[in-house]
């Protein structure tokens, strides 16, 4: 997952954004998520980062966000998930954590894709979220403490 | 999830007329096509050029519908925008889908293969 | 409203404190507020403010949030409180943001007590929230834009 | 919302558990109270030196449940902890209420007035 291949969702470099320091505390819940997701672009723009930076953000978030609600979390209700963004050396740094149930394996799936042989009926219908978040994001670890998941990342935006 | 529907010829053209397909929409996406789309369809075109954001549920709905509709009614999307195309071209469904820039472009072709 | 007037939770001055910048997005539900004052007490301990300055914010902040979850938004569901706090000439800023219905009169109630006179039995059980909230804070002011509302004040600590 | 009953005579001591009484637990606090005092209690002290913070949800659940209950069962407090006296003294509450310092005074001065 080096810099070289997050090409389609390319971080621009630029001096204008000040990296913000964010804590997030969300519902557990498909609009949770999408209500938080609108917030923080909000921030984001308002911090100077561009609209691809943003969208860059957006969709890493959703999938690691959405895994929480629909792995870790049994079912959608008063549960929380907690978010920090940060400044990181080369981009902004992210925590989730949630009390939700530990990763399967001990540790995020490592997102695979689609065989480029197959045919269109053979393609999967899920399981793109990890993909996406490996590709885009640098620096994920993961582990579970106190009965917590705490998920860490980076993403080269700023 | 707002649908729109509007017929050229024996294409079905559905325009998505919400901002997202997301984790908070995507069954209610796949339900609302389903039922939106008849037998006559011949070809359908999914005008998404009001969609500002989809993450891999919205994605996985999208190649569900298509699965589903199989090869006697294709569906073939179009008008993506940038957000929207970054992340087809990131899980390269890009390369498995019939994407095309505009609905215009999308009727055009759909005309020419009859 | 002047800085004579807040006697009982007096803040005190010194020059520990260092005033974070930092937002936080907390859900509108009780519980939610709830955390979120937790997550901004650690914040401003670790910026150097004392035990009394904590309090000081959180009681006001309580208010203020606590407001929005029973009157700006109809009932506790997905929806999204966003707080920055910053520094100020005096103090710390703060201004919250909801896109919840508006202010009853276009603007914030005066916020009045119970008649020095009356008795026990026809003391009022409610409306101590935005007393509380002018007798602490300062510079209050309310605005209304793009459907959101927004309220931003200063707490004279650190 | 916890609360811990002793007798000391015909008083009643009712001690809150919970660090909080706020909005989350303010109508649980006020229906726990009702339901915890029985009507052969002659005077009740609320103890408080276990809670840290209240706001005025909670303020209004006190003041709610002292008219409740009348002047024939005076609800007294006792042990606040700075914060919570000071949201008392802020709204000048703590002019129509009755506070002691700690709950062995409180129960001295019951003992005092029979
Ligand atoms: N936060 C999480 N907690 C527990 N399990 C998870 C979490 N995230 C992912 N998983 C597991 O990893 C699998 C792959 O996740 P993902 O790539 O996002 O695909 P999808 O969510 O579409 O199944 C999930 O189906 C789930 O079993
Ligand atoms: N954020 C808000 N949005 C809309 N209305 C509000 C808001 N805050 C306060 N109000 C109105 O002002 C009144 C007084 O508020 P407050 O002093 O906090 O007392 P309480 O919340 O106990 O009623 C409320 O009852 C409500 O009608």
């Amino acid at each position: 997952m080096g810099e070289e291949s997050c090409a389609p969702v390319r971080p621009t470099r630029h001096d204008a954004a000040k990296p913000p320091s964010v804590r997030v505390i969300l519902p557990s819940t498909p609009l949770g998520v999408r209500k938080g997701l609108g917030e923080i672009n909000t921030i984001l723009r308002a911090s100077g980062y561009s609209q691809e930076e943003c969208g860059t953000v957006e969709i890493v978030l959703a999938e690691v966000l959405n895994n929480v609600v629909e792995h870790a979390y049994s079912a959608p209700g008063d549960d929380l998930i907690a978010l920090q963004i940060g400044p990181a050396r080369a981009g902004l740094s992210f925590l989730v954590e949630d009390n939700g149930r530990e990763m399967p394996e001990g540790g995020p799936p490592i997102g695979k894709l689609a065989d480029k042989h197959s045919d269109l009926l053979s393609l999967p219908e899920g399981g793109f979220g990890w993909f996406i978040i490996r590709e885009v994001a640098h620096d994920v670890a993961y582990r579970r403490e106190d009965g917590r998941n705490r998920l860490s990342f980076r993403i080269a935006v700023g | 999830m707002q649908l729109n529907l509007e017929w050229a010829g024996a294409v079905l053209v559905v325009t998505v007329t919400d901002p997202r397909i997301d984790a908070a929409s995507a069954v209610d996406f796949k339900d609302g096509l389903r039922k939106a789309v008849p037998s006559e369809a011949e070809r359908i075109v999914l005008d998404l050029s009001q969609v500002d954001f989809i993450d891999s549920s919205g994605l996985g709905a999208i190649v569900a519908a298509t699965k589903a509709l199989g090869p006697n009614q294709p569906l073939e999307l179009a008008g993506l925008t940038p957000k929207v195309a970054s992340v087809f071209e990131l899980t390269r469904m890009d390369s498995f889908l019939t994407i095309h820039a505009t609905r215009s472009a999308a009727l055009a072709v759909a005309a020419a293969n009859g």
